[in-house]
């Protein structure tokens, strides 16, 4: 894993990916060895840094990159970076996902801008897995799909959803979910995408063994020390917080008590 | 050309090696920045405050930043003093700093047993009475907004240890100045100001207030003017030094806050969007000292005071 | 598309065109911003305080910026209510908004005698009792920091008028609710929320507090989260109306005071910057409140409070 | 004279003109009709605008000229604007210098960056004046001094004065104030500059009928709606507070007290 550090990465570029979405290639090897799942916290002008997970990790070219929506400020402000200027992150941090196994069924399901870390582990596990892979992308509006081709270029079978039917499916992922959960009773299954989505992942898939879902909440300091952004767990005595920013943002889904 | 500057300060007996101490609850218990800060170069980390036993603090959201301003409500959890003892204060101690421990309670009695507790561990400098949580026994209202509360749990915590004793102030009161002097005559050894002010943010999606916690503390930039008036305040009042702190960025922050009284300074909150802020005011302090004419920190002590040259 | 909505609101038996008040201090005696406001446009203006006799203020520096605030210690000059109603008031009653006039004092007499000379006076909409200024005869604290005192001159004044009376609240007390409802309880008609909170800043050059007055009053968008707090404190505790005001300055603000329990608010600080806030956050509303899945700025007041659904 | 106005100004042109130091065209015939004297209050990001006075008034091309130093955030921000843009400024506001009598002697004392409302004046109102004209114009250092060239093409005596005697005469305008003043005892004084220079300057020229001194105080509203930016002058009932905003920033030198 590598050490969590302040980086001024220089913006290898910026562009517009879908409607108040944009990504961002940062040029530093240190970050592009992160794992999938993890994230960066990107100093904007407010009293806060804002996390943004990985949306690809380019280890060989040792770019990593980053997509947002812009949702406020700080999102706006990433935004109108210029290319050619630096960043000041404060990354890798976090406990990505973990590798997946070999030989079992992976679904990748992905919601709005938490598809982007999701693309991370497919990007850097996909050639690793030999059982089939499935990814199951949704948004509200078609407009607001992001990295549909970036999968569609590395595997086969991408279902996509959305809220109004304007792309693909209407509907949420959760009827593709449940759909592949009955084939593949065996399978793997990595998340990310708004709170009440991840919610019902879990209740859908409670029992299927390995189910990871990349959270989020509000931080602080982004690694660790102020116990801003918890979580409630499992502990051993009963429930407990665990931190987003240090324990997570990735989880077993049995971990977490909702 | 800036020369060399001798940056030790003295906030009664104890010795730092410059004014710049990490704030409690923004720095966690050492380990957690240590791999992007020198903490070796700090004045002293005070750590996140610990109570007898363990605290689950609030439901999240527990931040929300506002203006030049963040407010929290982590609802003060942590490990408790026994944990904190075992896990944290043996890496503390090697830091190669001061370690001043931030002590809460929610009844004299609980200060009380976290300081005994902490009078076995050799490598606690300084104990700071975190005197602004809801004192549950008298209503609600926290022992640092009542002077004859914030004595007696001053008091009472003095019986029992010889250390180094600082009381954080609360901002939320009336006349700080009253919990000052008393707080003081009750034997404390100085006072730390501020806490964070009490603030709300609303949701405007869920119409709610923002925080799990309802209302939360303010801290940031936005309250420096409200802490420099306290400060100032406090430190004609009583005689012991004050550590001032609230909304500290830069080297002439710091400059401002020893004019106003203060001894030495903490930082909190810009810790979370820069970790390098407080040895970046440690490198600028011998430069900002020059410009305004002086040469050491301890110069700056008091110089806006009325009644000073 | 913004459909047309009604903007009125209430604050008590006073019926506002808009939520949109002009804050006391800031906005002078009217015709000061009306060649660059339309006056008429505003839900009403709360003219700079008034005192018996004419008060001559504090010594310059009287503003200090801040970090998204503003510090000031104008010491209260004005011209007195004599002169007040004799070249200001025609021009307010002539400005197509309600008129409230800010008054202040330093005994209670005072305070009466300028609400006596109100009296004659039928432009005036209501009566904003500032009790934050010092009170002489009680050591320097202000009417505001005390319950006592503060429901003292309340009652003094319902007893010279029946006019409409808000008092405005300090911030700076331990318990803010405690003031509301003993000034409730004393005959106010409606409570504003909240005039500044008390701060400093040091001048670096002059090693000295940068305000002639020494510390003054901090306002401005770094406020905000102390002023949606009390709001929300006092709006639970009394069951007369709040009108918010800190840091306002955009349709999103006055939304977040609205939920919080305020029934209308006012802009202070923000006029500075852009003379044309208020008309701008008129506008705004509309497209807020539809955003916000409201009929009417009525529909949001206490939407957060405790209890609501 | 002008109503003031929020006025939504194109930048016609930013230049350094000396170390630190700014001059901006603003297109606006409404500022190009100021009078000389007159200030804007120019919005920055800031809580509070900024006062800056006109440093020369263009009306036939309807351009207003501003000229400032880099002092902090402000003047920072103001001195990155670029052309083309647009500055939000509020003005013009203020009284001015009334204009001078065609028929005495005008001197035109400028510290720092008290000399561009002095070039304002003399661009105005330079060829109505029969009388000799001269400019005083002082700074710490040479590399600080504005506007010399724009005085000097316009006006044949022009003084320069620097505390470390870098440029001109060693010294401050004082010096070559007191001697205009022996040799024009009915001459009229304009003068701009540091607080402390003006109560200088008001003090040796006591007596002296027509002294007009513009001055800077810390300003809120910049209306006359705040009373914040007062300076003590005499009056009726003894000494009360005027406006620098409003009843000012030029007062004529015995009305004030110091
Ligand atoms: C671990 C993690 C990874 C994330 N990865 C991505 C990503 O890859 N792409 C992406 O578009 N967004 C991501 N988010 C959400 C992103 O952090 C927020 O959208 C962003 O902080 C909003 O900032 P703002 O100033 O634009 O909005 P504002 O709403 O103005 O922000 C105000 C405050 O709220 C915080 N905040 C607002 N929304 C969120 C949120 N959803 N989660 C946490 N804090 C929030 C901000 O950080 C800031 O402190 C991630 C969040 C977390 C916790
Ligand atoms: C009527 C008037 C005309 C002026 N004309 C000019 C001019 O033509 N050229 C020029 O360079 N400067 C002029 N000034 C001074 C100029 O306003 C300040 O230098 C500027 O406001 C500094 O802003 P800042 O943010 O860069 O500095 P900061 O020091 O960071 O400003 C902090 C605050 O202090 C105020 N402030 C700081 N210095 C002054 C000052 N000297 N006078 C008033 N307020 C101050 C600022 O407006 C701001 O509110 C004038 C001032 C006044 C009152
Ligand atoms: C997230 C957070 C947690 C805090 N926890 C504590 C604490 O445990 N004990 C304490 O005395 N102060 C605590 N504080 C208050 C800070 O120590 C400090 O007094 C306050 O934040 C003002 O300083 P700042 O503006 O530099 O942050 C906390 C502040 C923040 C922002
Ligand atoms: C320059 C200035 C003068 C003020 N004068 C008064 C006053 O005369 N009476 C009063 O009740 N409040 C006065 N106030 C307080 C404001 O009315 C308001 O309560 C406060 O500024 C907070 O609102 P804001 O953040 O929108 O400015 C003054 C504020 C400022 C900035
Ligand atoms: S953000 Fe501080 S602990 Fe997670
Ligand atoms: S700045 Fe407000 S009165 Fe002059």
């Amino acid at each position: 894993m590598t050490q969590p550090a302040i980086v001024k990465a220089k913006i290898h570029s910026v562009r517009p990916v879908a409607v108040g979405h944009f990504e961002m290639l940062l040029e530093s090897s240190q970050l592009a060895a992160a794992d999938p799942g993890q994230f960066v916290h990107v100093r904007t002008p407010g009293t806060l840094r804002r996390p943004i997970s990985f949306s690809r990790l380019d280890r060989v070219h040792g770019r990593a990159g980053i997509l947002w929506q812009v949702v406020g400020a700080g999102t706006g402000w990433l935004s109108q970076q210029p290319t050619g200027g630096r960043l000041d992150v404060l990354g890798p941090l976090g406990r990505g996902f973990p590798a997946p196994e070999a030989d079992r069924p992976w679904c990748l399901i992905g919601g709005g801008v938490g598809i982007p870390p999701l693309f991370a582990a497919l990007q850097i596990w996909g050639d690793s897995v030999r059982a089939p892979i499935t990814a199951v992308l949704g948004a509200r509006r078609g407009d607001l799909l992001v990295m549909v081709d970036d999968f569609r270029n590395r595997i086969g079978d991408v279902q996509v959803t959305t809220d109004d039917g304007s792309q693909g499916g209407q509907g949420t992922v959760l009827g593709p979910l449940a759909h592949w959960r009955a084939r593949h009773p065996n399978g793997q299954i990595y998340a990310c995408g708004p709170t009440p989505m991840l919610a019902e992942v879990a209740q859908l898939c409670r029992g299927v063994e390995r189910v990871y879902l990349a959270l989020e909440q509000r931080m602080g300091c982004g690694v660790g020390a102020c116990l801003a952004c918890v979580v409630l767990a499992q502990g051993k005595q009963g429930p407990e917080w665990r931190r987003v920013c240090h324990d997570g943002p990735v989880f077993a889904a049995k971990e977490l008590v909702w | 050309m800036v020369k060399p500057v001798n940056l030790e300060v003295a906030v009664g007996t104890v010795r730092l090696a410059n004014p710049v101490l990490a704030a409690s609850g923004t720095f966690g218990f050492g380990p957690e920045y240590a791999g992007l800060a020198n903490l070796a170069r700090l004045g002293g980390i005070a750590a996140k405050g610990v109570s007898p036993h363990p605290w689950p603090g609030n439901p999240p959201p527990r931040v929300w930043e506002t203006e030049s301003g963040l407010l929290n409500s982590i609802g003060l959890q942590n490990p408790g003093v026994e944990a904190f003892c075992r896990e944290y204060l043996p890496f503390l101690a090697r830091a190669g700093t001061r370690v001043v421990v931030n002590v809460i309670g929610r009844t004299v009695d609980e200060y009380c047993r976290v300081v005994e507790r902490l009078e076995a561990e050799a490598a606690v400098d300084a104990i700071e009475l975190n005197i602004s949580c809801p004192n549950i026994k008298e209503g609600g209202l926290s022992f640092g907004q009542d002077p004859v509360h914030a004595a007696e749990v001053t008091a009472a915590v003095r019986a029992v240890t010889q250390r180094p004793l600082w009381v954080k102030l609360s901002p939320n009161v009336t006349e700080p100045e009253r919990i000052a002097e008393a707080v003081a005559a009750a034997g404390a050894d100085a006072l730390t100001a501020i806490n964070t002010v009490l603030g709300m943010a609303i949701d405007l999606k869920r119409r709610r207030p923002a925080l799990g916690g309802l209302s939360g503390g303010l801290s940031g930039p936005a309250i420096k003017p409200i802490a420099l008036r306290v400060v100032y305040q406090v430190a004609q009042t009583v005689g012991i030094p004050v550590i001032g702190i609230g909304g500290i960025r830069t080297a002439e922050d710091v400059a401002e806050f020893m004019m106003a009284g203060a001894s030495a300074v903490m930082v909190g909150t810009a810790t979370f969007s820069d970790p390098s802020t407080m040895e970046r005011i440690i490198e600028d302090l011998p430069g900002c000292l020059q410009r305004l004419g002086a040469k050491s920190p301890s110069d700056l002590i008091g110089a806006a005071l009325p009644g000073r040259p």
